[in-house]
Formats: structure tokens, C-alpha cells, sequence
């Protein structure tokens, strides 16, 4: 095939918010997904992952859940599954985590299910998986996404330590890294992986308000012209949520909150639109600057 | 026909409560030559020895089996008891029923089936055990003390005051250790230096010590009583016995911005430099990485200015070689270095120091004369935040074990802050506090009543900076778990105790085990806290584990015990566990072949040629001879030997096979 | 011939020898070890292609010994046995004299500097056909080894001629003898027969010089020699030492270098 | 219904850093497999290769062999002598058509417990699933003594 690079499948697990809140996101992986020649294969039949309510109110659903997606995941014989959204890796990786870690929720959760767990694909977020194919990235970009950003990590891609097992739990550098592969400038700031709210963008407004405004102050502060996410949560608290978050600043912020697909998008030169920029509430516009859109001859 | 008797130990529950004794103790009598079987609570009891020696007289037995613990741990009380009981000690053997067993499986019949067999395997070599007698060996008097802080100092005053001489090797270019460095000391608040540098004087005085400051130990080798050590003196570039530390050098080396170790950074020394005022010797020594002649052959400034003309810029490396008979290992510890704590921005916020920066603030002899003035722009801070635990207890940061000392430093710091910034604000985040201790936990007490010190129970999550100001976020997990922002002035972090960098590579030289932190291994954990499994190796301060002064000082006198004990010894009796050449009858004389391929495998050059000579002196045969002075009993030359003539004793072929057989 | 024949003349008559070990006329073609005492009987020396016996063995044997100083004709082997026995005490210089017979000719090597120089010079690989069948045992699996192993072997009947014949196997009490404890059954079976020949190859490992002669003296024609090659091979792989090559001791079996490989141990 | 096979395990360890390494699974309470007896020697450089050799004739269905590891040694050099006498004896077992899965060299420091654990699991798992040494065993029995 063209360009040598083999074709990469992997299981792919939407979510609850990949089809809601978040189509951008969806939308925006979609397309690098296939300029990168990554295969998603979604996952038959996913159900919820157990995350916000379910975590909440009942631990064994909040096993079994996950567990049941990544059942079903290796029947279809997947042996690694991307979660887009934050919430649903962690719920994935720590069920997985807990099953592989205590024989009694195994027993408990192979009772629901009435079936045995053998080995279970092993689960990724979409940082991982781009991490993965990062020397792809560079040859294909065609207009380098010369902005200076905040990488916004959160609390979930990174922790608990022992569940993510994935990049510097206070330290992320992942998506830095990948921001930088596109051309782009990430600031060294403080509040990469602070709580944004998650979940309270619609029960506790306030409280999402209370948080993103300390994020967004720092990341302003700091001469960030856009905020990169990789996580639905933390998109809608800052970007649905901006209203709120600005009635709590005395200097009102209107940068731009982008998923690091859009930002890698971008930079591939695919279609603003396609990425779905045009969904955001607060308009994905930069601060004019000479944008070389490269020739390609 | 030999008469054995198998004493079976409960320890408790701790063997009895897993492995069916009485069973073991049946089946056991049912042994051939095995006249005798019992099983009892504690054999190491005083009840349970007398039993062993009465029953050595009253059944007549000529060797014993111990099923107990590992012998690792009681071998030596057994075998003092199977002599008292009238048999030769190395008539005894132990097996292992709970290491190996007990503490190891469920309790069933295959775990009683298993002691039956390591019953048996004993007994089956106490049938072949010969009556040995120890071996002796001439001692050294002369110790070697290395590491050159408190630990090391105590342990060298002691040794040296029994009226045996002391080699007192220290890597840094003066003695004194962290202790020197320190402000003042918990629970009394005494300046260290005070208390410190008169020991560090006496040292230099002494006429039994001999100091070798910056040096490193290159090779030991030997054994206990009678070990080799290589030291190399590095070459300071001065001649010392001319130098009178007048200083004058340091004042006119034209290199001088130069970060001082001795104050952790807050401060610059020359490139020819004594590392603090106080420092013994007070003589200089010259950087090479940093003086100029060094680097580009010029300058010579301090050669042209030494009023005692004491510049060797030709000066070489020295090597020593010494025998000892004991060597302390007093190498103390480093705190966890800045890269580990990207969250608190060690490294990155000037403001953000350690606890030994703190100590060089708060110090009468540092940088600021003990004021607390914040690195950045010498501002007085207002508010200062203390982190304990910083990478202690936390198996993120790879130190699962508490740190020790951090509980009281961190106390003391807040307190010497509260003393010198009137109105200042101090508050400390803490896990628990752990302050055991003869007036430890009053003077905790002391810094929260009286000095208003602020102590919030939680951790922090990250240190940042806002506008110019330090943001530390955490939370109090005790006011309704309330994540708490404070913006303070200064934050000094607690930092984790961790093992002397090349630790490892030391325990190597030295033959002494180390745990997975690399802190060096004690003999046993309670009950011979000061010595290593290497017999003549001794261990006192930081080096073991976390340790505060008090600590360090006491064992370090526990080690000077163990070494003066040893030295008041006329000789050593050592174990016989040697390898020995058999002889036979003429015209035979040894089977020994006298190929010497077992010579080279010795690792201690133990084995000789010894001509066998007729009446008129012609040489028939020349044998392997082992010096028993020599051999540690490794028994590498049994096994290279092809005709079987090397044995070795207490794990002879004939014990050995057996043991195998009766598998 | 007649050059060695009247070599040993000289030697014998000269009273520089006392004995000149050699070859004789066999049965048939066979050659057979002579010891020539008197410059009379030279002329029953050998010399030609039947010659392959490596008669080092000798070299230890005290009857031998106590006649005086020894010539010896010397087939490469030879000289390598020489030079391990020398390694390990076991031969004195003034106590032997070689008489190597290096494709027809005869070189007197008096010293051991001069054996170990001509032997430099000649190739040590093993016979081919040995080789073959080394590979051959190598390419099988390990079960179709034992079987094989357990075939040859079943046929041993504890002779010991193997040890007999060879040059390194002088010691005065072989740990076959040894009865405290008794490591090897006597009797010949299956098992003993398996321990005896793994700890023959085993002592001779870094120590065999590849004469091959164990195999030859095997009455019921048992290869035990690929056994001792194939230790020896191991030992010039692993280690790049090797039996025969001097006459100061480098066995590889006592001595280690801190790296070796162990990338079989956990 | 014959019981199913539990395979003999026969452990050669030096005195300082396995058979120290083993002290330290017990107090620290590790559990492990029974199978396994314990032959204690100073080294490895003490272990004689005919030991391996005749434990299998005496009917051990595996054998474990664990020392210091290099640089540890208690005695210096005793592994590293030791290391190169196993060398050349796991080759020629081979070549003589001993199955080398049921020999495992090791170096188990005296820090190393869970190690312990682990390495006696895994040998007698593997052992277990071969099944009992017939091939060794039956040359013995076919013999006289």
C-alpha cells in the first residue's frame, strides 16, 4: 500500500459522548484515523462503560459494564481497544486492572456474567494510540499548526498510576510531544492535569465554572493562544462551560478548546469543518499571523 | 553405629500450627539410627536446651538434629548447647521446619510430609559428620572506619579509645558528614556544629587514628581478623605537612563563582577551596573540572601566592595498602535528588529547596548567618510551606519505607522559622506524625502550642506559580476533606532518605548484602542490628536504613563494641568449615594427584604444594595442601577436583550424598 | 623410518634416553606400542599411516617412568598431551624427549618451547567423519539423542579401556574407584554406564587434546570419544580455551572471566 | 484413580544468597510449592555436577540450582566458577539427551524472596506438566542397585 505503512487495526470503544456531546471528537479521530492508516474496528454490541452514574451508585456494575465490553471486544478478536474518551478508558482499565488484581471481583463479576474471563485485550487512550504511530504524523502534515498551546491532560488519561500505566502521572508529556509533531508551541504550565469538573458540566455548573476558571486563567496567563484536550469532559467544561467559567475571571478568555485529533487535523491540512471545528461554542478563531499554508507541488 | 537425636520445635504456633509435630517426631524414631525423637514448645528455651543436653547424657547420643527455625538463625546457639551436652558442636545440625516449611505452606499432609523429608535429610548427614574442632587464626588490631560523618566519627573515637588503632577513610575533602551541615538538632535545639566539631578535633588528634580525607576505599580482601585494604588517597595538589590552611589561596583563586557544595548551592567557592571554615583538616584542595591552570595551563595564582609555598599542581593519586582486622561501614545516606518532583517544581521554582537547603539558611555558619531569607531575591518569606513525606512512602517514587527523620526535621525547621521570622505563618503537610523518641513528641507538641506552628494533614498535589507568588495545592483531610491553596512565600520539601550513591557497588567490593533499596543488609533485624553476614564487617548509621543522630551515635558505639570485642580476643577461632587434602598410608601418601587445577579455582590462594620426602629427603610426590588460615570454605576446589581428594569439612561428599540419597 | 631408526640408535646408545616408546609391527597392518631399551632393537621401530595410537598414555605409567628418560614417537596428539601433562605437572622436561613424526619426517623437540612451536603450526580440527556424526547428533531432537545415547551405551561393559588409553586419565584413584561415597555404581548399567561416560567427558573437558584413541580402544566400538570432543568443543566455543596448547595451565575449568555468557540462568 | 503426579524437586542452593533469599520467603510469609527439598552447600561453587546428575538417578523429576548473583558472591568467584562448570554441563546433557527443562539455573540474592517463590513455582509447574522423568528413572531401576 501507499507510503509503505502498514495498515494498524484496533479495537475501537465510541461511548456514551463520541455520539453526543462530542461528535467533533468522533468526527475529527475518524479522519486522522484514516490519513494515518489506522483501521478502528469498533467494538459489536459496546454498552455503557459504568462511568459517572454507574461508578457512583453500584461497584459491581461499574465492573461488570467494562468488563463486558472487553468480553465482547476479544470474542470479535480484538486484542487492544482505543477509548476515545477519558472516562470510558479509565473505566475500562481499571475494571481490567481490578479483574487481573483480585480473584474475588473476578469470581463476582465471571457470577453476572455467567461466563469465565480469560485474557482481556488490553485497553488505549487516544494518546496512546497516536503516540503510537507519531512518526506517521510528521511526513503526512502539510500545514504546520503553528499556534502556542496549553495541553490539557486532565485527571483521568494519567491516574491511578498503577491503572494507566501510561506516561508521567504529574508530569504528562504525551500530547506536548504531538502538538509538537504538528509544528505547534506548548507552555509549561500548571494545571495540565488539575480536575476540570468532568461529570458536573450538567449536574454542578458552579463547581465546573469554580475549577475551569483557575485552568483557564493559568493557561491564559501564560500566553496560550488555544487549550488541546483529549477528552470530552474536559472539552465541555471549558469550552459549553465558558459562560460560567468567565463570570468567575476578571479578564474574560475566548481561546479556543480543541481535541488534539482537530489539532492534528489541522495540520494535515484536512477541512475545518469535516473536523468539526464549526460545533465548538467558542469560535476556533487564532490571533492573525502569517499561516504559510504549505504548496504542495 | 551411630545414635541420633531429632528435637522437634514447635516455635509457638509458628511451625506446630502448619506441620503435624508429633507425626514428624513418629516418623522420625522410625529413622534408622535415630534413638531418640521429641517435639516441645520452644527448643530455644532454656527448658528446651536442657532437654537437648539430658537427653545427649541420658541416651548416650553422639549426634543431634534441631527441627526449628533456620540455621541460619539458631545454628550456633544448638551447637553451644550439643557441646554443653558433652558432643562435639558440629554434631549438631538444624532443620529448617520453618522458613522452608511452616511460613511457607498450607498446613496439610504434604507440608508435614516435606519436614519429615528435611528431618531426614539431617539425619542422614549427622551420621556422617566428623568431630571438628575451630580453627585459629591471628587478628589484626587495627580497624578501618569508613565515612567520615558522625556515624563513622563515634565509631572511630570508640575503637580507637579501647587502645586499638583506627584507618578513618572519608571520600570528601573533610570529615564531618551531614551533620556538619546541619542548623540545629531536635529534640534540643543544641547548634550541631557545637557538639560536632569538638568531636571532629578530637578525631584529628587522636593518636591512635589515622585520617585519610578525601580517599576511597579500592579493595578489600580477606577475611575477618585479617582483611587487605587498598585505599586511594586522591591528590588534593597541596602538600599538606607544609599547608598551615592560611586561606590565602581561596581568597586570591581568581575562579570563584563556583556553586559550594558544603551549602547546598546558596552560596561560591573557589576553585581551590576548603569546604567549610571549620573542616578538618583545614587544608584546601584544588577542583580540577574548575581550575583554570587544569583547564587552559594558565594562571598558578595560588602557587605564586602560597605563603608556605604548598601547591603541588604534579601531585599523583596514592595508593595504601593496609591490613586490618575490622572494618564499619559508616557511609551514610542522600536525600532523593530535585528530577523527582516535577509536581512540586523542585528545580524549577527557585523558591521550592529541600530540607538540607533550609538547614544551610537557618544556619549560624551559612550563606545568610541564619537568616531565613528565600533564595530568589533574599525576600524574608511571610509564609513558607513545609512538605513531609516529599517521596517517602510512596511507591510512585519507589520508596515504600518511611524516611524517619523527616517528622522531627521538619518540625525543628518550622520552629527554628517561627523563632527567627516574628509573625510569619508556618504550616506543614504531613501523612502522620511519627515522632517516637525521648522528647520527640513534646517537642512536636512545642512547635504547635508555642510557636503556632500549622499542621495540616494531607498531601499535596502540586506546587505552582501565580503571578510571581508559590501556589501549593492540597487538601486537609481532616476539616471535611477541603482541598486547601496556599499561597506561601517558600516551600521546602521533606525529602525521601535514600542509600549512599555507589552503595551498591561498595556492598559488592565488601561482600555484605543490601536490601532492595540498597541500604546494606544487618546480620539479623533484631538481634545483631550492627553487623553484616560478613563476619569482621560492621554497620553504624545511615547506611542500614534511615537514622536519626541519637540512632547513629548509638549504633556506631554498638559497632565499636563488636570490633573491640573482637580485637580483645588473643586469636580467632574460626569455623572449620575449611577444605582439607586427604593423606593416606604409604606408599599411597594422597590420593591427590597434584594436577593443582584446583589451585587456580582457589579465590583465596589457600592451596599449597607440599613435597612428600622419604628418610634421605628425594621428593616421591608432590600434594595439594590447603592452609586452613587461608581457606573460607567455598569449596569450588571439591568440586574442579577430579579424584575426589579435596573434601571439604561440615559439607563433605559423603554428607552431601547422603542428604541426596535419602531424598 | 630409517631416519628414526637410526635416531633412536643414537638417543639409546648415547644413553641420552633410557627408553624410546614407539611403534612395532602388529597383526596384520595393526600397529602396536613397542618400548625399545637397546640400540639393537631399533630397527622394530614403525613408522606409517597404522600409526595413530596416541602413546602419551605411557607417559604416566610408573613402570615406564622408573626405566629413565623417555623418547617418544610422537603423532600431534602426542605432542598435545605433552604439553597438558606439562601443564599439569604431571611431565618434566628432562624426563621426556619428543620425537615428532610430522608428515614422514622426524623432528627431536627436546623442550617444551619447541613442542609448542611445531604444534602451533599444525591444524587441530577433528576427524571429519567425527564431525559429521557430531552434527548429526546435534540436528536430533533431544529424545532421538538419549535413545541413541541409551543404544550405545547399553553395550558398555565397564572396561574402562577408554580410560585406560587415554593420556589424561592418569590419575592413581579415578573417581570410578571412589567408594565413600560410591558416586558411580560398579556394576555396568544402564544408569552407571550413563554417569560414568558424562563424568569422563566432563573431567576431560578443557583437558582432552582429540586424539580420539578412547573411541579406538572401545572393544565394543562405542564413539565415546565424540562424548569428550563435544565437551572440549564446548569449552573452545564458550571460552576460546583449549586442552594441549601449552605447557603453562589455562584450564578453563578454574578459571572464569566475570562476563561470561549466562544467558541460561534466571 | 491413581493421584495425579506431584513432581520430586531437588534444590542445590549456596548458604548465603539463596538458601538466605529463602529464609527471607518464609519470614516474609510467601507462599510456595511443597515439592521442593532443599540441599544446602556454602557456594555454587560447591556444587559438584555429578549431584545434578545422580539427583535425577535417585528419581528427582527436576532440580534447581541457585546461587549469588555475579559480583555477590559471598566468596568472591564460586558462581562465576560455577557458572562456567554448568556451561559446559547443560551442553553436554543435552548432547547425552537430558531434557534441560527440568534443570533451572538461577541467581537468587538474599533480598530476593518473592524470587524464590516465584522460581520454585515455575520449575515444579514446569515439571508437573512434563510429567515424571521415566527416561532417567527407569535406567536406574534397570540397574542393579
Amino acid at each position: 500500500m501507499k507510503s509503505g505503512i502498514q495498515d494498524l487495526q484496533v479495537g475501537y470503544f465510541p461511548g456514551c459522548s463520541l455520539q453526543g456531546s462530542s461528535r467533533d471528537f468522533a468526527e475529527s479521530l475518524h479522519l486522522v484515523a484514516k490519513a494515518l492508516s489506522i483501521e478502528l474496528c469498533e467494538v459489536p454490541e459496546w454498552n455503557c462503560c459504568g462511568a459517572s452514574s454507574g461508578h457512583m451508585i453500584d461497584h459491581l456494575v461499574s465492573m461488570a459494564l467494562p468488563i463486558n465490553v472487553l468480553l465482547k471486544a476479544q470474542k470479535a478478536g480484538l486484542d487492544r481497544v482505543m477509548a476515545p474518551c477519558a472516562s470510558c478508558y479509565n473505566r475500562l482499565a481499571t475494571a481490567r486492572h481490578e479483574i487481573a488484581h483480585s480473584p474475588a471481583s473476578k469470581a463476582q463479576v465471571e457470577k453476572v456474567l455467567q461466563t469465565t474471563i480469560g485474557k482481556l485485550p488490553r485497553v488505549l487512550n487516544v494518546l496512546e494510540l497516536l503516540a503510537e504511530v507519531a512518526d506517521r504524523i510528521g511526513p503526512k502534515v502539510t500545514k504546520k499548526f503553528e499556534q502556542t498551546v496549553a495541553c490539557y491532560y486532565g485527571c483521568l488519561l494519567v491516574r491511578p498510576a498503577k491503572v494507566t500505566g501510561f506516561d508521567r502521572t504529574e508530569e504528562p508529556v504525551e500530547m506536548d510531544k504531538l502538538v509538537a509533531a504538528v509544528g505547534g508551541k506548548t507552555i509549561d504550565w500548571n494545571f495540565k492535569t488539575e480536575c476540570c469538573g468532568a461529570s458536573f458540566s450538567v449536574s454542578r455548573t458552579a463547581v465546573v465554572g469554580r475549577l475551569g476558571a483557575k485552568i483557564m486563567n493559568d493557561a491564559v496567563g501564560k500566553k496560550a493562544e488555544a487549550i488541546v484536550v483529549a477528552c470530552p469532559m474536559c472539552h465541555s467544561n471549558l469550552d459549553l462551560r465558558r459562560g460560567e467559567i468567565n463570570q468567575r475571571l476578571d479578564v474574560k478568555t475566548d481561546i479556543p478548546v480543541l481535541f488534539i485529533t482537530q489539532v492534528i487535523g489541522l495540520a494535515l491540512g484536512l477541512s475545518e469543518k469535516e473536523l468539526g471545528l464549526g460545533r465548538h461554542f467558542v469560535p476556533v478563531a487564532f490571533p492573525a499571523k502569517p499561516v504559510a499554508a504549505a504548496t504542495v507541488s | 553405629m551411630s545414635r541420633v537425636g531429632v528435637f522437634i520445635c514447635h516455635c509457638g504456633e509458628n511451625i506446630a500450627g502448619t506441620v503435624d509435630v508429633a507425626a514428624v517426631a513418629k516418623a522420625a524414631l522410625d529413622m534408622p539410627g535415630v534413638v531418640h525423637a521429641i517435639e516441645y514448645k520452644y527448643m530455644c528455651s532454656d527448658p528446651g536446651q536442657t532437654m537437648l543436653k539430658d537427653a545427649i547424657r541420658d541416651k548416650r547420643l553422639d549426634g543431634v538434629v534441631v527441627a526449628a527455625c533456620s540455621p541460619r538463625m539458631h545454628e550456633p546457639t544448638f551447637r553451644r548447647t550439643a557441646e554443653e551436652g558433652g558432643i562435639n558442636p558440629y554434631q549438631c545440625e538444624m532443620a529448617n521446619l520453618r522458613e522452608h516449611c511452616s511460613w511457607v505452606h498450607e498446613k496439610g499432609e504434604p507440608t508435614t510430609a516435606k519436614a519429615v523429608d528435611l528431618v531426614r535429610i539431617q539425619v542422614e548427614k549427622v551420621k556422617r559428620n566428623h568431630p571438628l574442632k575451630p580453627i585459629r587464626v591471628p587478628i589484626t588490631k587495627k580497624a578501618l572506619v569508613l565515612g567520615g560523618g558522625i556515624a563513622g566519627i563515634q565509631a572511630a573515637l570508640d575503637i580507637a579509645n579501647t587502645g586499638s588503632p583506627v584507618l578513618l577513610v572519608e571520600k570528601s575533602p573533610s570529615i564531618g558528614g551531614h551533620m556538619s551541615q546541619l542548623s540545629e538538632t531536635f529534640p534540643t535545639l543544641d547548634c550541631s556544629q557545637c557538639i560536632l566539631t569538638p568531636r571532629m578535633v578530637e578525631v584529628a588528634r587522636h593518636p591512635l587514628i589515622t585520617l585519610y580525607t578525601y580517599s576511597e576505599l579500592e579493595k578489600l580482601e580477606g577475611f575477618i581478623g585479617n582483611f587487605k585494604a587498598t585505599i586511594r588517597k586522591k591528590a588534593r595538589k597541596i602538600d599538606e605537612k607544609l599547608c598551615n590552611g592560611c586561606g590565602v589561596c581561596q581568597q586570591k583563586c581568581p575562579v570563584k563563582k563556583i556553586p559550594d557544595q558544603f551549602n547546598e548551592g546558596l552560596s561560591n567557592r573557589a576553585a581551590i577551596y576548603v569546604p567549610f571554615p571549620q573542616a578538618v583538616p583545614n587544608k584546601p584542595v584544588i577542583d580540577l573540572e574548575n581550575c583554570t591552570f587544569f583547564k587552559s595551563g594558565k594562571c598558578k595564582a595560588c602557587e605564586k601566592l602560597c605563603p608556605t609555598k604548598a601547591i603541588r599542581f604534579d601531585q599523583e593519586d596514592q595508593i595504601e595498602v593496609h591490613d586490618v582486622g575490622a572494618v564499619v561501614l559508616a557511609t551514610g545516606y542522600k536525600t532523593m535528588p530535585v528530577s523527582n518532583f516535577s509536581e512540586y517544581g523542585y528545580g524549577k521554582y527557585k523558591d521550592v529547596i529541600d530540607g538540607m537547603k533550609f538547614e544551610r539558611l537557618a544556619s549560624a555558619s551559612g550563606p545568610t548567618g541564619g537568616a531565613i531569607k528565600r533564595p530568589s531575591d533574599g525576600k524574608t518569606p511571610e509564609t513558607i510551606v513545609f512538605i513531609a513525606c516529599a517521596g517517602s512512602r510512596d511507591r510512585l517514587k519507589g520508596v515504600p519505607y518511611c524516611s524517619k527523620i523527616c517528622c522531627m526535621y521538619t518540625a525543628k525547621h518550622a520552629m527554628l522559622y517561627q523563632h527567627k521570622v516574628h509573625g510569619g505563618k508556618a504550616t506543614i503537610f504531613y501523612m502522620d506524625i511519627r515522632a517516637a523518641g525521648k522528647n520527640y513528641d513534646e517537642f512536636v507538641r512545642r512547635a504547635v502550642e508555642e510557636d503556632g506552628v500549622k499542621y495540616v494533614r494531607g498531601r499535596v498535589s502540586r506546587v505552582y506559580e501565580d503571578g510571581g507568588q508559590l501556589v501549593v495545592k492540597g487538601v486537609d483531610t481532616l476539616l471535611g476533606a477541603e482541598q486547601v491553596e496556599i499561597r506561601a512565600d517558600m516551600v521546602v520539601l521533606a525529602t525521601a532518605v535514600q542509600a549512599q550513591d555507589g552503595a551498591e557497588e561498595l556492598a559488592q567490593t565488601l561482600h555484605v548484602s543490601y536490601d532492595p533499596y540498597k541500604f546494606f543488609a544487618e546480620a539479623h533485624p533484631k538481634l545483631r542490628p550492627v553487623e553484616t553476614n560478613t563476619a569482621g564487617i560492621f554497620l553504624a548509621g545511615a547506611c542500614q536504613a534511615p537514622r536519626d543522630i541519637p540512632e547513629t551515635v548509638a549504633q556506631a558505639s554498638g559497632a565499636a563494641v563488636k570490633v573491640a570485642g573482637l580485637f580483645s580476643q588473643p586469636e580467632l577461632t574460626r569455623e572449620p568449615i575449611i577444605a582439607v587434602v586427604d593423606r593416606q598410608p604409604p606408599p599411597v601418601f594422597s590420593h591427590c594427584v597434584g594436577c593443582f587445577l584446583c589451585k587456580s579455582a582457589c579465590p583465596y590462594q589457600a592451596i599449597e604444594e607440599e613435597p612428600i620426602k622419604n628418610r634421605n629427603g628425594d621428593v616421591l610426590k608432590v600434594v595439594a595442601k590447603v592452609n586452613p588460615g587461608l581457606c573460607q570454605g567455598c569449596g569450588t576446589c571439591v568440586s574442579t577436583c577430579r579424584t575426589k581428594a579435596i573434601d571439604l569439612q561440615g559439607f563433605s561428599n559423603e554428607q552431601v550424598f547422603a542428604e541426596l540419597m535419602s531424598i | 623410518m630409517e631416519a628414526l631408526a637410526s635416531k633412536a640408535k643414537e638417543l639409546l646408545a648415547a644413553g641420552t634416553v633410557k627408553v624410546v616408546i614407539g611403534y612395532g609391527k602388529g597383526t596384520g597392518e595393526s600397529r602396536r606400542p613397542i618400548f625399545v631399551h637397546a640400540a639393537e632393537r631399533a630397527d622394530d621401530l614403525v613408522v606409517d599411516a597404522g600409526c595413530v595410537q596416541n602413546l602419551a598414555t605411557y607417559l604416566t605409567k610408573s613402570e615406564v617412568r622408573a626405566l629413565g628418560r623417555m623418547a617418544i614417537v610422537a603423532v600431534p596428539s602426542t605432542l598435545r598431551s605433552i604439553l597438558q601433562l606439562a601443564a599439569e605437572k604431571q611431565l618434566r622436561e628432562e624426563n621426556v624427549l619428543a620425537l615428532a613424526t610430522i608428515d614422514g619426517s622426524i623432528r627431536e623437540l627436546a623442550t617444551f618451547d619447541a613442542v609448542e612451536e611445531t604444534i602451533a603450526t599444525i591444524p587441530d580440527a577433528i576427524g571429519e567423519a567425527d564431525q559429521k556424526m557430531i552434527d548429526k547428533l546435534t540436528a536430533m531432537s533431544v529424545s532421538e539423542r538419549r535413545a541413541f545415547w541409551a543404544g550405545e551405551l547399553g553395550r558398555c561393559v565397564k572396561c574402562y579401556a577408554c580410560r585406560a588409553s587415554c593420556p589424561m586419565c592418569y590419575c592413581e584413584r579415578c573417581t570410578m574407584d571412589c567408594n565413600r561415597p560410591q558416586w558411580i555404581p560398579v556394576a555396568s548399567h544402564a544408569i552407571g554406564n550413563l554417569e560414568y561416560h558424562m563424568v569422563r567427558a566432563m573431567h576431560l573437558a578443557g583437558r582432552c587434546v582429540q586424539c580420539g584413541t578412547c573411541g579406538a580402544a572401545c572393544p565394543v566400538g562405542i564413539p565415546v570419544h565424540l562424548l569428550t570432543f563435544f565437551a572440549e568443543s564446548t569449552v573452545r566455543r564458550q571460552f576460546g580455551q583449549k586442552g594441549g596448547a601449552s605447557a603453562k595451565l589455562d584450564y578453563a575449568m578454574s578459571t572464569f572471566k566475570p562476563d561470561d555468557k549466562e544467558e541460561f540462568i534466571r | 484413580m491413581a493421584d495425579p503426579f506431584e513432581p520430586k524437586m531437588t534444590a542445590f542452593v549456596c548458604n548465603w544468597c539463596t538458601y538466605a533469599g529463602a529464609d527471607l520467603t518464609g519470614t516474609s510469609r510467601i507462599k510456595y510449592q511443597s515439592n521442593v527439598r532443599v540441599i544446602r552447600l556454602p557456594c555454587t561453587g560447591r556444587i559438584d555436577f555429578m549431584l545434578v546428575m545422580k539427583a535425577f538417578s535417585r528419581g528427582s523429576d527436576g532440580v534447581i540450582i541457585s546461587g549469588c548473583h555475579p559480583n555477590d558472591c559471598h566468596y568472591t568467584s564460586g558462581n562465576y566458577h560455577a557458572r562456567r562448570r554448568w556451561m559446559v554441563f547443560r551442553d553436554l546433557m543435552d548432547f547425552m539427551g537430558i531434557d534441560l527443562r527440568r534443570v533451572t539455573f538461577s541467581w537468587v540474592s538474599a533480598a530476593e524472596g518473592a524470587k524464590w517463590a516465584e522460581l520454585v513455582n515455575e520449575a515444579t509447574n514446569t515439571v508437573r506438566a512434563l510429567g515424571p522423568y521415566k527416561e532417567v528413572q527407569q535406567l536406574a531401576v534397570a540397574g542393579i542397585d
